[in-house]
């Protein structure tokens, strides 16, 4: 019922896939109500940590984090890199020398990470950012944690709360980023950085209850 | 997509070595992490002065790396804001013992890896202030919007602030300085046309044949309204009307008028512009004392065009008036 | 048509309005007939260098008057020829007593009319000679066509000339120079996109969007080939082939190397052409001692580039490096 | 059957309209094969040709031809403008002082009108130039006046040669002028200055013939 070292590597190769395969789809949202670059930025950014990842394969789980989001700092740039790496580094903080984690520990390290990233981008839910889909899945998760519910159920639920969150970014009028800049014209767009969230909670639950009892 | 250029992934990397060829005369280009610094970097008793931002507005920044303006500037991928490893390596590149002034522009990604890099800086002992350029009267400042954006008042700044520098100020008052002319700065752009990432391989958004956007900034994405295309003299009006009344410029006042082509607006019509805007200024009792008109900063080929007002004192003429020596703007010198 | 003006037919006359509003310091503009002269014309005991051609290709040639650079220039309509009356009086308005020199592109019309301009000149007595600019390999120059036509070598000419003629040059030497100079420059141009002739409404040739015209001139006409987009470094190879082969440039010749924007292509692409450009260049030999990038010479909004390389000696150098003071091009004051 | 100074007056003032009405057509064909000026050029220069009329009124003919001539020398550039006025230059002075004028003088003239051109643009018939339009004019009137047929038919077939010469520009590869930068590419498109003598004669033709017996 733990997800170990290697199921997080397992996790971050496949969603390095899952943004290489989806990279034109976030370039696109980005286009409607932005500068069209996150599909770029994150391929590039994940690209990188790539190359980086035989050097992680003995390292802990939290230090595997840190030096995701290291990686992320300096390759992905735009306000997605500080962001994504603010959320691998405080998750990683988080996760410090463990090898295995239970849900209770994915919960608290989304729950810091997505706390990093509304102490540096000052966030609110409904402002039409990537915290509409990570706040409603930190949520979902304590819940998860307070029913003493499996870990599969877990992920089943945060992903599903994080999908709901992106797809609730629709109609809403930006109030943070790039997108504010459109004002009314925001809404009716899906947020590309809701969007990349949400597949990075998807590409973990798809990877951890596969492997989970 | 029609670009000149060879893969996507390699722009960023292929002009950085073209400047590298150009200029080896006025500027160095340090790849991993990349940033341009001025080939006599770094000045020692003079305060460092760096700016940085996404790649497709050339000659912003790197142009304007050299004597009397930046001493480096960080480019990252195309409308992408630069990783603090870059901002942190220019600043120690820059550091003269004076301390070294951040010029950022209001963008969320440009505020927080140039915050990040500040931290970092200072962890390192040297002394780092920032400015931050939100000129851009097309958004309102409030808290339903991620703040005004960082446009043409950019080029005009880092002009001034490059020369204080030069002069010798302190890192203290070259920040006053900018933050100064942040407060008496205001800009307005339009488009006839977006612009194509390279990696995005088609316009960021399509306008029809008969229609601009008004509002726009400077990567490209939409603007505040969608019109009918007027005739430019019209367009003028629309953007002057905003840029007057903000702070608002009074008769009397003083400006540096700047009127700025996108990249894909051919010069004959920045002169249009200019001829209006001036037309304007004077019906106003507003005085173009100095002017600035051409490619400056820019958002890839987008058609289009920008106006600067900037309100100047004695100062601020004698700072914009000094000698500057850089790829992208040069005179005194 | 997407263009910021206001009546197709006011757009050259609303321009050099723009330009008098903002170069009042550098320039004097006569309005009927249209002509754009130096402050300080004329000025005495100094050859009198003019150059005039079609609107549109700004800065050229009215951007590039003022000291050490064309004493005046006569703008016509757009990508038409302006008329023997423009240059006859600004020839008379440049008259310093030591005579005048025409730089003329080689076009029917431009030459026509310099030619009918200079026997009016000669008429009242004043002494005119004529360098004729023809440096584009793209045409062959044949008893088949009209010849080369005058291109990018256009802006160095002027600007050696210039500084010759500011250095007290003889009427006769600086025309001597000025055909020097014309033997040693060649140019080849491509396009992305043509442009629109205001008064046309619409593009005067449409290009598929994966493909590319070669050997273009700058007045929006189709060139010698289309083909199939190709990266910058492919399009570089093509465009220097011809350039190198034509006289030909040997290795150990020393060359300026300018590389034009056509006015749609931004400056981040034009370093990539650079960027190749100069590698050929060293490949073969030739040594790039001066350099040249950005939208000297334009043809409205087309996106493309053109090159130029022109094989110098310490005397064009020096003249190269003399300080100008223009709208268009500065440096050295 | 002589052309009095009105007539001539008439002519110019048709010729002047029909350029306006010609305008986009002549633009269209010096975009195929040229830079697109030709068509404005054209009515630029006949816009002030006929602001010039009233003070034309009372003039001979040969001097309504000479001031055409230098009113379009400082208004068309390019390289019809040259052209334009030379053509009318010359064939003023053939017609000095007199306020009308036969088949023949009209002939004289425009063989005047059209060497003057030759001499100046050095173009040769087949090059794909105006010339394609006169020359063939030239010959026809000079045939005319050979055969000393009437006003009417001498126009007739004048015009009728020009037009056959303007479209046998069609086929040609231009060896003069802009259209010889595109080499075998300016075939298949009718020559824009061939197009506007054409024109320039067939109107002649049309307000002559109406009001010659
Ligand atoms: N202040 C913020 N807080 C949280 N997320 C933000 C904030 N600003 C922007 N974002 C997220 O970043 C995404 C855009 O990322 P990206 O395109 O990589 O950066 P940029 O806007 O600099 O081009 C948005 O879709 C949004 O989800
Ligand atoms: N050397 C020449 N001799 C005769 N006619 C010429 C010559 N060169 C050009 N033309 C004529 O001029 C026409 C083009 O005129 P225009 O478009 O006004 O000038 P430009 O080519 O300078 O733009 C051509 O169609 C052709 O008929
Ligand atoms: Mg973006
Ligand atoms: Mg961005
Ligand atoms: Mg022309
Ligand atoms: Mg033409």
């Amino acid at each position: 019922m733990a997800i170990t070292r290697d199921q997080v590597l397992a996790w971050l190769k496949a969603f390095i896939q899952v943004i290489a395969d989806n990279k034109d789809y976030l370039t696109e949202l980005d286009s409607a109500i932005g500068d069209a670059d996150h599909g770029a930025n994150m391929h590039r950014g994940f690209q990188a940590v790539l190359a980086k990842m035989p050097g992680m394969e003995d390292a802990d789980i939290g230090t595997i984090f840190k030096q995701t989001g290291m990686t992320l700092l300096s390759t992905v740039g735009g306000a997605g890199g500080p962001l994504y790496a603010t959320f691998f580094i405080q998750a990683g903080s988080k996760l410090a020398g463990k090898m295995e984690i239970e849900l209770e520990d994915w919960a608290d390290a989304l729950e810091a990470a997505t706390a990093g990233i509304v102490n540096r981008g000052k966030a609110s839910l409904g402002d039409k950012t990537m915290i509409d889909a990570l706040s409603p899945a930190v949520d979902a998760l304590k819940q998860s944690v307070a029913e003493k519910v499996s870990l599969s159920e877990g992920l089943k639920r945060s992903t599903t709360a994080a999908e709901e969150g992106m797809k609730a970014t629709i109609p809403l009028v930006a109030r943070k980023g790039r997108a504010s800049y459109l004002g009314e014209r925001s809404a009716g767009h899906q947020d590309p950085g809701a969007t990349s969230s949400f597949l990075l909670l998807e590409t973990a639950m798809k990877t951890w209850s596969n492997s989970s009892k | 997509m029609k670009k000149l250029i060879n893969k996507p992934e390699d722009v960023v990397v292929e002009e950085l070595q073209g400047i590298a060829l150009a200029h080896p005369d006025l500027v160095k280009v340090h790849f991993d992490p990349n940033y341009i610094v001025r080939a006599d970097a770094p000045v020692k008793g003079k305060v460092g002065i760096i700016s940085g931002g996404g790649s497709g507005h050339e000659p912003m920044h790197g142009g304007f790396v050299g004597k009397g303006m930046l001493d480096a500037a960080c480019p990252g991928a195309v409308f992408t804001s630069p990783t603090p490893d870059q901002m942190l390596e220019a600043t120690k590149a820059v550091d003269g013992g004076k301390g070294v002034l951040h010029i950022v522009k209001n963008y969320t990604g440009d505020v927080m890896n140039f915050e990040m890099a500040a931290d970092l800086a200072r962890a390192e002992g040297i002394e780092v202030e920032s400015v931050l350029v939100d000129d851009d009267v097309a958004v309102q400042d409030s808290l339903w919007t991620a703040g005004r954006r960082g446009v043409g008042l950019t080029v005009v700044l880092e002009k001034i602030v490059g020369a204080a520098a030069e002069a010798g100020y302190s890192l203290k008052e070259v920040a006053e300085l900018g933050r100064k002319i942040n407060s008496l700065g205001r800009t307005m752009g339009m488009a006839l046309t977006s612009c194509t990432v390279p990696h995005a391989g088609k316009p960021t958004f399509d306008l029809p044949e008969d229609e601009m956007e008004i509002g726009i900034g400077i990567h490209g994405e939409p603007g505040r309204k969608r019109m009918k295309l007027q005739p430019v003299d019209e367009i003028v009006e629309m953007l002057m009307e905003p840029i007057l009344k903000d702070i608002p410029y009074k008769a009397g006042d003083e400006v540096i008028l700047f009127v700025n082509g996108l990249g894909g607006t051919p010069l004959i019509e920045q002169y249009l512009v200019f001829r209006k805007a001036h037309e304007i200024c004077e019906k106003n009792g507003i005085k173009v004392v100095r002017n600035l008109i051409g490619p400056y900063i820019t958002s890839l080929e987008m058609a289009g065009t920008s106006i600067t007002l900037l309100k100047v004192d004695e100062e601020m003429l004698k700072l914009w008036d000094a000698p500057v020596l850089t790829p992208g703007l040069r005179w005194g010198i």
